[in-house]
C-alpha cells in the first residue's frame, strides 16, 4: 500500500512538472490557458491524494480551491479578458521556445540535483515531491521572465504557486496549509482585478523609457 | 485565553482599523490614528515591564522587543506627520475624504501586520502577517491613482509577490527540515521549538530553506538586485507611507531574515548565512550609492539611500561577531528614525514646493529656514556624518570588518563615500543656491522631525546604558 | 680689554667694506677700459659719484608711496651688515656668530625683496620688466646658492663663515671635486646677484636688456647714492666671500698683535685686486646674453651645485 | 587644567546655540565674537601655562560619552598643549579681527552660529584621546567649516567649492578611520593609551601610516590631495579663511604627528621618504601654482600648501633621524617643524586677515583690479609687508628661523646611514631651496601689484582704511611675528616637551646661550641671532639715514616718474600680476604645468589689439581627479539603466539571483 501511494504521488507530482513543460511550449494565450486549467486540475488531484495519503481531511479543502478556483474560475477569467482585450491568439515569446525549453530542462536538473543532496533520512516521499515542486515553481518563474504579456505572465506566477502548494501539502502535517491556500488564492485574486481596473493590455512591459521620461522625468 | 501586552499591540490596531473605516471625518479619523499609534507604542514600552508568555503563536524576546518599540514609535511619530500631511492633501484635493478614510484604516493594518510578523512565533505566522503587511502597502502606495502610482504600485505587487512566494517555498522547507526531527503538526513552525533542535537538522534543507528565504524576504528588505520595486514604491506614494516603508517595513523583513539566520548559524554542518549577507549587502550599498547620483527625483533618491544603508545593516548582520552585530541593530535603528525624519522634511517640502523634482527645488534654507535646515541636519545624519547616530555605527561596521577582512571593509568605505557625494551634491542645490519655486509658508509639524532628530543626536553623543545592555544581549543572541 | 679690542676690530671691519667696495668698483672699471684700449675713469670715480648723487636734490614720482623712500635705506643696511660678516681680514670676530652662511643669503635675499617692490612701487612699464627679471634671476640664483652653501657646508662642517675659513685654510682639506664644483657655481651666481656681463649691463641703459638699472630707474639723489653704494658692497661681499671661502690664505683666525692685522689686510686687498682682475678679463671676453637664456646659465649653475652636495650626500671622500 | 579646557570647548559649543537663539538681534555679531575672543584667549592662556610647564604637564580625563563601552577619552600633553596655543591663538586672533571685519557680513546668521563650533571642534581634535573622540571632532570641524565655506551659497562656486572640500575631508576621515581601525586590531579597543602601548606589526604600521599620510595629508592639502584646499579657503569669509589656512590644516599635522609619531611605535628607515617626498613635491608645487594665481586669498591658499610642504619635510627628516636613534638631531627637525607650525599659523592669519581687510574695503580679491593701496590703507598695508617679509623667510623675522633650523637639520642628514635616504634628502633640501626663493617672487608679486603701483580700478583708488579693531587683531599678529623673530630661543624651549614627548630627545637649552642667540648643535657649527641682526640693521640704516641728512642734501621734489622718458598716464601700462610672473611661468610653467603661450598679433592697419593667450593645465588634476569623476560618471550612466527596466526584466534579475544562488548550492562540497 505505502508503494502505491508513494507512486501515485510521485507520478502526480511529475505530471505536473510535464504540465508545466506543456506550459512553457504553448505561445498562443487561450491554449496557455487551457493548459492551465489542467495544472490546475492535476494539481487537485495531487493533493486530493495526499489528503487521502495523510488522511488529512482539511487538505481536501485546499483541493477543492485548487478545482474551483484555479482550474475553472480563474481560466474563464482570464479567457474574458483576452477576448476582451482581443490579445487572445497573441504570439509573445521573448525567446524561443526551444531555447526556453531547454532552459526548462536544466532548471529541472538543477532542482533535481539541489534535492538530492537532502539526506535520505527525510522521508522519500517529501524528497521526491519536493524536487518536482522546486522545478514547478522554477518553471513557473522561468515563464514569467520569457513571456511578454501579462495575462502569461499570471499564468507563470499562478503555476509557480501551485508548485507551493504540492510542496506544502507534501510536507507531511504541514499546518497552515489550507490558510497559505487561501491567503494566496486573495494574492492571485488581486492580481487578475488589478488587470481587470487598469486594463493592464502589456503593462509589465509598457514600462518603456519614453514612458519614464514622461511620467518620471529621472532620465537626463 | 489571557489578554496581556503582546495581545494588545496586536489588537489596537485591529479594532482601530475596523473603527477607522467606518467614521466619516478625516479630522477625527486623523486624530484618531495619532492616539491609536500612541497606544500601542505605550503597550510596547510596557514589554519591557511585564514580561508577556510566549506561547505557540506570539513570542517576545529581546530580539523583537527591540524591534516592537522601534516600529511602534516611529509609527506614532509618523502618525503625528501624517496628520498634517493629509489635511494638505485633502485641501489640495489630491485625496478625497473616502480615500482618507481608507488611507488611516489601512495605515492602521499595516500597524497590526508589523507587529504581527514581529512578535509571531511561528514562521507560518510571520509569512502570513508580511504578506498582509505587502498587500497594505500596495494599495497604501496607489492611493492617488495617479499613472505613475498605480505603475510603482503594480511593479511593487508583482515584484512582493513572487518574493513572497519564494519566501514561502523557504518556510515550506524549514519545515520539512524541521519535521523528522521534531515531528509532524505545530510543534515544527514554532520558533522556540525550532531554535532548540535546529542543530540536528537536515542541513541541506536548510541551505536550501535560506536562499529561498534570503531572496524572498531580501526583496522587501530592498536588497539589490531585488530592490527594483522600491525606489517606485516611495517615490510615489504618500510620503507618510515612503517613512513608514523605509522606517519599518524594511526592517520586519529583516527581523525574519535575521530569525533564520540564527537559525542556520545554529547548524554546524549548514553553509555559513554571512557570507551570502555581506555579498549582498555590499552589491547593495555600492550600486546603491552610485544610483544616487542621477536622481531627478527627491523622495526617490532617499529611496535608494535607504537601500545603500539597508546593504550597510546586512553586511553588519553577515560579518557577526559581537562587535559588527551591535553596530548592525544601531545602525537599523539610527537608520528608521533618521530616514522617516528626512521624509517628513521631505514630505512638507515637496507639498509647499507642489513638486518633487530636484530640479525645481533650491534655496530651501533661505525661504523656509526650519525645513531647509531640518533636511540639512537629516543628510547630514544619513550621511553619516558625526556627531550623529549614523556615525557611530558607521565607524564600529568599518573599524570592526577592517581588522577582519580589510578589503571589504574598504569596498564599504567606498560606497559609503560615494553615497556621501551623491547625497551632498543633491543638497547643495535643494537646500542652498539660489531659491526656486513657490515660498509660501508651511503648516508643517515639525515636532516629528526634530523629535527623532533629537533621539539621534543624543545616541551619537551618548548611548543611555540601559540600551547598550540591551542591544549587547541581542547582539549574542544574534551570534 | 678683550672685548674692547674686538669691538674696535668689528667697527674696523665695517668701516673697511664701506671705504673699499667704491674701489674695488672703479678698479673693475678701470681694467676694462684700459683692456678696450681706452682710457678709462680715474680709479676714485666712484667716490665722486657718491658725492655729487648725494649733494643732488631728490625728485620722486608722484605716485611714490613712503616705502619708496624707505627702501634704500632698508637696502644699504641689509647690504652692509651682510658684507661686515664676511671675513676679510680675520675671521672669529666679536660678532660673526650673529649670522651664519645662510643668514647671510636671507640678508641678501631681503635687499633684493625691497628693491623690488621699489621697482613696483612708482607703477611704471619699466621698474615692472626690473622687477619680474630680478625675481626670476633671483628663484634660481637663491636656491643655487643655498646648494652651495651646503657643499660648503658639509665640506666644513659647518655653516659658520669664520669657522668655514678656518677649516679651508687647514691642511686636511685637498682637492676636491665638490668644492671645483662649487667654486664655478658660486662665480656664476656671484655674476648673475651683481648684474654683471652676461647676466646684465651695469653699464647700460638700454632698456630692454637692463635688470638691476630697471628697477632703480627712478631714484635719484642720494637714494641712487644708497643703492650704488649697496651695490658695490655686494661686489665686494661676493669676491671677499669667494676669498675667504676658497683662497683662505691670510686669514688670522685670532686677530691679537698689529702684524697679524697688517698681513690680513694685505692679503685681502691682494685678494680683492685679483677678484677684480678677473672679473673685468671675464667681462670684457663675453658677451651680453639674451634675457631668456639667463635661466639656463643659471639652471646649469643649480645643477653644478646639487651635484656637489649630492656627492657630499654619497661620500665624504668628493 | 584639562577641566577648564574642556569646560572652554563646552562653552564655545554653547555660544553658538545663543548665535542661533539670538539670529535675529544686531548684538549677535558682537556677542559671538567677543564671547569667542574671550574663551579661545582663556584656552591659549591654560594650554600656554601646561607648555612653559607653570601647571601640571600631562592631565587626562574620561567623560561618559561617545562610544559606550570606552567612554570620551581627553588628554592633554605637551604636544596637544602646543596645538592648544596655535589653535586658540589664531582663534581669538581672527575673533579680535571679525569684531571689526564682522560687520560687513551679509548674512551673518549664516556665519555667526557654526563660528565657535569651528573653534570648538578644532580644540577637541587636539585633546581627544581615543579614536572614537578624534574622529567625531575630526569630521566635525570640518562639518562646521563646510557650513562656514558654502556661507555665501548664492555663489555656484562656492557651493562646488563647498562640495568638494566636503567630499575630500570625508575621504580623509574615512582613511584615518580605517589606519585606526588596524591599530586597534580585532581587540577593538579604540583608546589611544591601548594603542601607545600595543607594538603593531611592520605590515600593519606601514599601512597606518600610508593612512595617516593620507587622512591627514588631504586635510592638510598635501599635493596630490590639495585639490580642495585653494577651492574652500577663498570661499571662505576672510576671518574663516584665516582660522582654515593658519590652523585647521596645522591641526592636521597634530593628528599626523600624533599616529606616526606616537601611537605608531619606533619608525623603520623607509618610512621618512614618503613624507620627505611629498613634503617636497607639495612645498614646490604648492608655491609654483601661487605664482600662476591673481585671486589674493586663493594666492595665500597655495602658499599655505608650500609651508605644508616645508612642515612635512622637516617631519620626514625627524622620521628619519628617529629611526636611526639619533635622537638629538631628530628633536631638531621635529622643532623646526613645529616651530615652522607656529610662525606659519601667526602669518597665515595676518595675511588672510589683511586680505580680508582689502576685501572688506574695496569689494575686490582679484590683484589685478587692485593697486596702489599702500597710498589709501598705509597701515593695512604696513603691516601686511611685515607678512610678506615674514612668510618669505627674510630675517629678522620668524619665518626665517625655522626654515633656517630646517635646512640645519638637512646639514646634518649626510649621516643617515641610509643610501636612499643620502640621494632623496638633498632633492629635498633643493626643492625646499627652491620654494624659499619663489615665495619671495610671489610675495613680491602679492604686495607689490595689490598694494604698490597706481590704482588699477575706481574700486582700488576709493579704498579706506579698514577699521580699527581690526588693524588692532593684525598688528598683534604682526607684532608676534617680529617677537618669535628675534627672540626665537624662547619658543624653541618652550617646544622641548613636545618634542621629548615625540622623538624622546630635545633641543639643546637656548635662552641661556649669551646673547639670546640660538644654537642648534654648537656654535661652531651654526648660530643665528635675530636680535642682533635686528639691531645692527635698524642701527646701520639710521646712522645711514642721520649721516644722509647731516652731510647731504635732503631735499625733496616730487613730479612725474621719469620712466626713461616715456612716462604713461594709464596706470593700465603698469606690470599686472601674470605679466609679472610671466618670467618664471616661462622657466617653470613650461616644464610642470604645459603652460603654452599663443600671441596672436593682427595685421599691419588693423585696429583691433593684439592677443596673448595663455593655457595652463594642471598635471594634478589631469592625473588623479578627472579619472575619478570620469569613472564615476560612467558607473552611474551604466548603472542607470536599472532605473528603467521593465518588470519582467527586473524579475529576470530576481530569477537570475535565485538560479545563481541555487548552482552554488549545488556545487557546494
Amino acid at each position: 500500500m505505502k508503494g502505491l501511494t508513494f507512486d501515485v504521488a510521485h507520478l502526480l507530482a511529475g505530471s505536473l512538472v510535464l504540465v508545466s513543460f506543456m506550459q512553457l511550449y504553448q505561445d498562443r494565450l487561450s491554449a496557455l490557458i487551457n493548459i492551465f486549467a489542467i495544472h490546475a486540475l492535476v494539481l487537485g488531484a495531487s493533493v486530493a491524494w495526499q489528503a487521502a495519503a495523510q488522511d488529512a481531511p482539511h487538505l481536501y479543502v485546499t483541493a477543492l480551491i485548487a478545482l474551483v478556483f484555479k482550474a475553472i474560475v480563474i481560466p474563464m477569467a482570464l479567457r474574458r479578458i483576452i477576448l476582451r482585450l482581443g490579445i487572445h491568439r497573441e504570439i509573445e515569446n521573448v525567446v524561443g521556445i526551444g531555447l526556453t525549453m531547454l532552459v526548462g530542462i536544466g532548471l529541472v536538473a538543477l532542482s533535481m540535483v539541489v534535492m538530492l543532496r537532502v539526506t535520505a533520512e527525510a522521508d522519500p516521499l517529501a524528497r521526491e515531491d519536493l524536487a518536482f515542486a522546486l522545478s514547478v515553481v522554477l518553471l513557473g518563474l522561468l515563464m514569467m521572465v520569457t513571456r511578454r504579456n501579462a495575462v502569461s505572465q499570471i499564468i507563470g506566477f499562478m503555476s509557480l504557486e501551485n508548485g507551493l502548494v504540492l510542496a506544502a501539502t507534501g510536507a507531511k502535517g504541514m499546518p497552515l496549509v489550507v490558510e497559505i491556500s487561501v491567503a494566496f488564492s486573495v494574492l492571485i485574486a488581486f492580481i487578475v482585478i488589478g488587470i481587470f481596473l487598469f486594463r493592464i493590455r502589456e503593462r509589465f512591459d509598457t514600462v518603456d523609457v519614453r514612458a519614464l521620461d514622461r511620467f518620471r522625468g529621472e532620465r537626463r | 485565553m489571557t489578554f496581556d501586552a503582546l495581545d494588545a499591540i496586536l489588537l489596537i490596531p485591529l479594532c482601530a482599523a475596523a473603527l477607522l473605516a467606518v467614521l466619516p471625518d478625516y479630522r477625527v479619523t486623523a486624530i484618531l490614528n495619532v492616539l491609536t499609534a500612541l497606544l500601542t507604542f505605550l503597550t510596547s514600552v510596557s514589554l519591557f515591564f511585564v514580561h508577556p508568555t510566549s506561547g505557540d503563536y506570539l513570542l517576545v524576546d529581546d530580539l523583537n522587543k527591540v524591534f516592537i518599540v522601534l516600529t511602534t514609535f516611529v509609527a506614532f511619530t509618523t502618525s503625528v506627520f501624517s496628520a498634517s500631511y493629509i489635511s494638505h492633501e485633502i485641501e489640495i484635493g489630491r485625496l478625497t475624504s473616502n480615500s482618507v478614510r481608507f488611507y488611516h484604516a489601512m495605515y492602521q493594518v499595516l500597524m497590526f501586520a508589523m507587529n504581527l510578523a514581529l512578535v509571531a512565533n511561528n514562521i507560518g505566522l510571520m509569512w502570513v502577517a508580511i504578506e498582509i503587511a505587502t498587500l497594505t502597502t500596495v494599495l497604501m502606495v496607489g492611493i492617488y491613482r495617479t499613472h505613475e502610482a498605480l505603475e510603482a504600485a503594480w511593479k511593487y505587487f508583482i515584484l512582493g509577490s513572487v518574493g513572497i512566494a519564494l519566501a514561502l517555498f523557504g518556510t515550506i522547507l524549514v519545515y520539512m527540515a524541521a519535521r523528522p526531527i521534531i515531528g509532524e503538526g505545530l510543534e515544527a513552525m514554532v520558533w522556540t521549538v525550532l531554535v532548540q533542535h535546529a542543530a540536528k537538522f537536515d542541513p541541506a534543507l536548510l541551505n536550501l530553506a535560506f536562499v529561498f528565504l534570503l531572496l524572498g524576504y531580501g526583496t522587501k528588505v530592498g536588497l539589490a538586485p531585488l530592490h527594483a520595486w522600491l525606489p517606485d514604491a516611495h517615490a510615489e506614494g504618500p510620503t507618510p507611507i515612503s517613512a513608514v516603508l523605509s522606517g519599518l517595513l524594511l526592517n520586519v523583513a529583516l527581523y525574519a531574515l535575521l530569525r533564520f539566520k540564527m537559525l542556520l548559524a545554529l547548524n554546524p554542518v549548514a553553509i555559513a548565512p554571512g557570507p551570502l549577507m555581506v555579498i549582498m549587502g555590499l552589491i547593495s550599498c555600492v550600486f546603491a550609492a552610485f544610483m544616487l547620483y542621477r536622481r531627478r527625483d527627491i523622495k526617490r533618491m532617499f529611496a535608494y539611500s535607504s537601500i545603500e544603508h539597508m546593504g550597510i545593516i546586512v553586511f553588519a548582520f553577515g560579518m557577526g561577531g559581537p562587535l559588527a552585530n551591535f553596530a548592525g541593530l544601531l545602525h537599523m535603528t539610527m537608520h528608521s528614525l533618521t530616514k522617516s525624519a528626512i521624509f517628513f522634511a521631505v514630505g512638507h517640502i515637496a507639498q509647499v514646493k507642489g513638486t518633487q523634482k530636484i530640479a525645481d527645488l533650491g534655496g530651501l534654507t533661505v525661504t523656509h529656514p526650519v525645513l531647509g535646515w531640518g533636511l540639512v541636519l537629516g543628510v547630514v545624519a544619513i550621511a553619516g556624518a558625526p556627531p550623529l547616530g549614523i556615525f557611530m555605527s558607521e565607524f564600529l561596521v568599518v573599524t570592526s570588518t577592517f581588522a577582519r577582512q580589510p578589503w571589504l571593509a574598504t569596498a564599504l568605505a567606498f560606497g559609503i563615500l560615494v553615497a556621501f557625494g551623491g547625497l551632498f551634491l543633491r543638497l547643495g542645490s535643494i537646500a542652498f543656491g539660489e531659491p526656486r519655486g513657490p515660498t509660501g509658508s508651511v503648516h508643517a509639524s515639525y515636532v516629528p522631525m526634530f523629535a527623532h532628530f533629537a533621539i539621534v543626536f543624543m545616541a551619537g553623543i551618548h548611548l543611555p546604558p540601559a540600551l547598550v545592555a540591551g542591544f549587547e544581549n541581542v547582539a549574542k543572541l544574534l551570534g | 680689554m678683550a672685548l674692547i679690542r674686538d669691538a674696535v676690530l668689528q667697527g674696523l671691519q665695517m668701516l673697511l667694506v664701506l671705504l673699499l667696495s667704491p674701489l674695488l668698483t672703479g678698479f673693475v672699471r678701470k681694467v676694462k677700459a684700459r683692456l678696450l684700449r681706452r682710457q678709462g675713469p680715474p680709479l676714485l670715480q666712484p667716490y665722486r659719484d657718491l658725492a655729487r648723487l648725494m649733494r643732488k636734490d631728490v625728485v620722486i614720482a608722484e605716485s611714490a608711496s613712503w616705502l619708496f623712500r624707505v627702501v634704500p635705506y632698508l637696502v644699504f643696511a641689509a647690504t652692509w651688515v651682510a658684507a661686515a660678516l664676511v671675513p676679510t681680514f680675520g675671521s672669529g670676530l666679536l660678532f660673526s656668530w650673529t649670522a651664519d652662511l645662510i643668514a647671510l643669503i636671507a640678508l641678501l635675499g631681503s635687499a633684493r625683496f625691497f628693491l623690488a617692490l621699489a621697482g613696483l612701487d612708482v607703477g611704471t612699464s619699466f621698474g615692472g620688466i626690473g622687477t619680474s627679471r630680478e625675481v626670476m634671476i633671483a628663484s634660481l640664483a637663491e636656491p643655487a646658492m643655498l646648494m652651495i652653501v651646503f657643499t660648503l657646508a658639509l665640506i666644513a662642517g659647518s655653516t659658520q663663515l669664520s669657522s668655514m675659513s678656518a677649516f679651508m685654510n687647514s691642511p686636511e682639506v685637498g682637492l676636491r671635486v665638490s668644492l671645483g664644483l662649487g667654486l664655478m657655481a658660486l662665480i656664476i651666481v656671484g655674476i648673475a646677484e651683481n648684474a654683471r656681463v652676461p647676466v646684465d649691463n651695469p653699464a647700460t641703459h638700454l632698456e630692454l636688456t637692463m635688470v638691476h638699472e630697471a628697477m632703480v630707474l627712478e631714484y635719484s639723489g642720494r637714494h641712487l647714492a644708497l643703492i650704488e653704494l649697496s651695490t658695490f658692497l655686494k661686489l665686494l661681499l661676493y669676491v671677499s666671500l669667494i676669498g675667504c671661502l676658497f683662497a683662505p690664505w691670510g686669514i688670522t683666525a685670532a686677530v691679537t698683535e698689529p702684524k697679524h692685522l697688517l698681513t690680513g689686510l694685505l692679503a685681502y686687498l691682494t685678494k680683492l685686486a685679483a677678484g677684480g682682475l678677473l672679473l673685468a678679463v671675464f667681462e670684457t671676453s663675453i658677451a651680453k646674453m639674451r634675457v631668456f637664456r639667463v635661466p639656463e646659465l643659471l639652471g646649469a649653475a643649480l645643477m653644478l651645485a646639487l651635484l656637489a652636495t649630492l656627492l657630499r650626500f654619497v661620500s665624504g671622500s668628493f | 587644567m584639562i577641566a577648564t579646557l574642556l569646560a572652554g570647548i563646552a562653552a564655545l559649543l554653547a555660544l553658538s546655540l545663543i548665535a542661533v537663539v539670538l539670529s535675529r538681534s544686531t548684538h549677535c555679531t558682537r556677542v559671538v565674537y567677543g564671547g569667542s575672543l574671550l574663551i579661545t584667549a582663556l584656552q591659549c592662556f591654560a594650554a600656554a601655562s601646561t607648555l612653559i610647564g607653570i601647571s601640571a604637564a600631562s592631565s587626562s580625563a574620561v567623560l561618559p560619552l561617545g562610544l559606550p563601552w570606552l567612554g570620551a577619552h581627553f588628554r592633554l600633553d605637551a604636544l596637544s598643549a602646543f596645538f592648544l596655543v596655535v589653535i586658540n591663538l589664531g582663534g581669538a586672533a581672527a575673533s579680535l579681527f571679525a569684531l571689526g571685519y564682522g560687520r560687513h557680513e551679509a548674512f551673518p546668521q549664516r556665519v555667526l552660529p557654526f563660528y565657535p563650533a569651528y573653534l570648538a571642534g578644532m580644540n577637541l581634535v587636539v585633546l581627544a584621546n581615543d579614536a572614537f573622540s578624534f574622529l567625531v571632532a575630526w569630521e566635525f570641524m570640518s562639518l562646521t567649516s563646510w557650513a562656514l565655506v558654502i556661507s555665501h551659497h548664492e555663489d555656484r562656486e562656492n557651493l562646488r567649492a563647498g562640495f568638494v572640500y566636503l567630499l575630500m575631508a570625508s575621504f580623509g576621515t574615512l582613511a584615518l578611520l580605517l589606519g585606526f581601525g588596524v591599530l586597534a586590531g580585532t581587540g577593538g579597543d579604540y583608546a589611544f593609551d591601548v594603542m601607545r602601548t600595543a607594538r603593531p606589526s611592520a605590515g600593519v604600521s606601514a599601512l597606518v601610516l600610508v593612512l595617516a599620510l593620507i587622512g591627514a595629508g588631504s586635510k592638510a592639502g598635501v599635493v596630490p590631495l590639495h585639490a580642495w584646499l585653494p577651492l574652500a579657503h577663498p570661499a571662505a569669509p576672510s576671518h574663516v579663511s584665516a582660522l582654515m589656512s593658519g590652523v585647521m590644516t596645522k591641526v592636521a599635522i597634530y593628528g599626523f604627528i600624533r599616529i606616526v609619531f606616537e601611537l605608531l611605535g619606533p619608525p623603520a628607515w623607509w618610512w621618512s621618504m614618503p613624507v620627505l617626498a611629498v613634503g617636497g613635491a607639495t612645498a614646490a608645487m604648492g608655491v609654483l601654482y601661487a605664482l600662476l594665481q591673481s585671486d589674493l586669498k586663493r594666492v595665500l591658499a597655495y602658499s599655505t600648501i608650500e609651508n605644508i610642504g616645508i612642515i612635512f619635510a622637516a617631519l620626514g627628516l625627524a622620521l628619519a633621524f628617529k629611526a636611526f636613534n639619533m635622537n638629538v638631531i631628530a628633536a631638531l627637525a621635529f622643532t623646526a617643524a613645529l616651530l615652522h607650525v607656529f610662525n606659519h599659523s601667526l602669518m597665515k592669519n595676518l595675511l588672510f586677515c589683511g586680505a580680508g581687510a582689502v576685501h572688506a574695503s574695496t569689494g575686490e580679491r582679484d590683484m589685478e583690479k587692485l593697486g596702489g593701496l599702500i597710498h589709501r590703507m598705509p597701515k593695512t598695508a604696513f603691516i601686511f609687508l611685515i607678512g610678506a617679509m615674514a612668510i618669505s623667510a627674510l630675517p629678522p623675522l620668524n619665518g626665517f628661523v625655522s626654515e633656517w633650523l630646517t635646512f640645519q637639520a638637512i646639514l646634518l642628514s649626510p649621516q643617515l646611514p641610509s643610501w636612499g635616504l643620502k640621494l632623496l634628502v638633498p632633492a629635498v633640501g633643493a626643492l625646499l631651496a627652491l620654494s624659499a626663493a619663489l615665495a619671495g617672487a610671489c610675495f613680491v608679486r602679492i604686495f607689490g601689484i595689490a598694494f604698490l603701483g597706481r590704482p588699477r580700478t575706481s574700486a582700488a583708488r576709493n579704498a579706506h582704511e579698514t577699521d580699527a579693531t581690526s588693524l588692532a587683531a593684525i598688528y598683534l599678529l604682526g607684532a608676534l611675528c617680529l617677537i618669535a623673530g628675534i627672540l626665537p630661543g624662547a619658543f624653541i624651549d618652550a617646544l622641548a616637551p613636545s618634542a621629548q614627548l615625540a622623538v624622546g630627545s630635545r633641543m639643546p637649552v637656548q635662552t641661556s646661550v649669551e646673547w639670546l642667540s640660538i644654537v642648534p648643535i654648537a656654535e661652531s657649527r651654526s648660530s643665528y641671532n635675530g636680535l642682533l641682526v635686528f639691531v645692527f640693521m635698524g642701527l646701520t640704516g639710521a646712522l645711514a639715514a642721520f649721516a644722509i641728512h647731516r652731510l647731504a642734501s635732503d631735499k625733496l621734489r616730487r613730479s612725474a616718474a621719469w620712466d626713461c622718458g616715456y612716462p604713461d598716464p594709464s596706470p593700465l601700462t603698469q606690470y599686472t600680476a601674470s605679466s609679472l610672473s610671466q618670467p618664471i611661468r616661462r622657466v617653470f610653467g613650461t616644464l610642470v604645468f604645459q603652460a603654452r603661450e599663443a600671441g596672436e598679433m593682427p595685421p599691419p592697419g588693423a585696429t583691433r589689439p593684439a592677443r596673448l593667450t595663455v593655457t595652463v593645465r594642471d598635471p594634478v588634476w589631469d592625473t588623479f581627479y578627472a579619472p575619478i569623476s570620469g569613472f564615476v560618471e560612467y558607473a552611474t550612466e551604466r548603472l542607470n539603466v536599472l532605473q528603467f527596466l521593465t518588470i519582467r526584466r527586473y524579475l529576470t534579475l530576481v530569477f537570475m539571483a535565485l538560479v545563481l544562488l541555487l548552482l552554488v548550492l549545488a556545487i557546494w562540497p
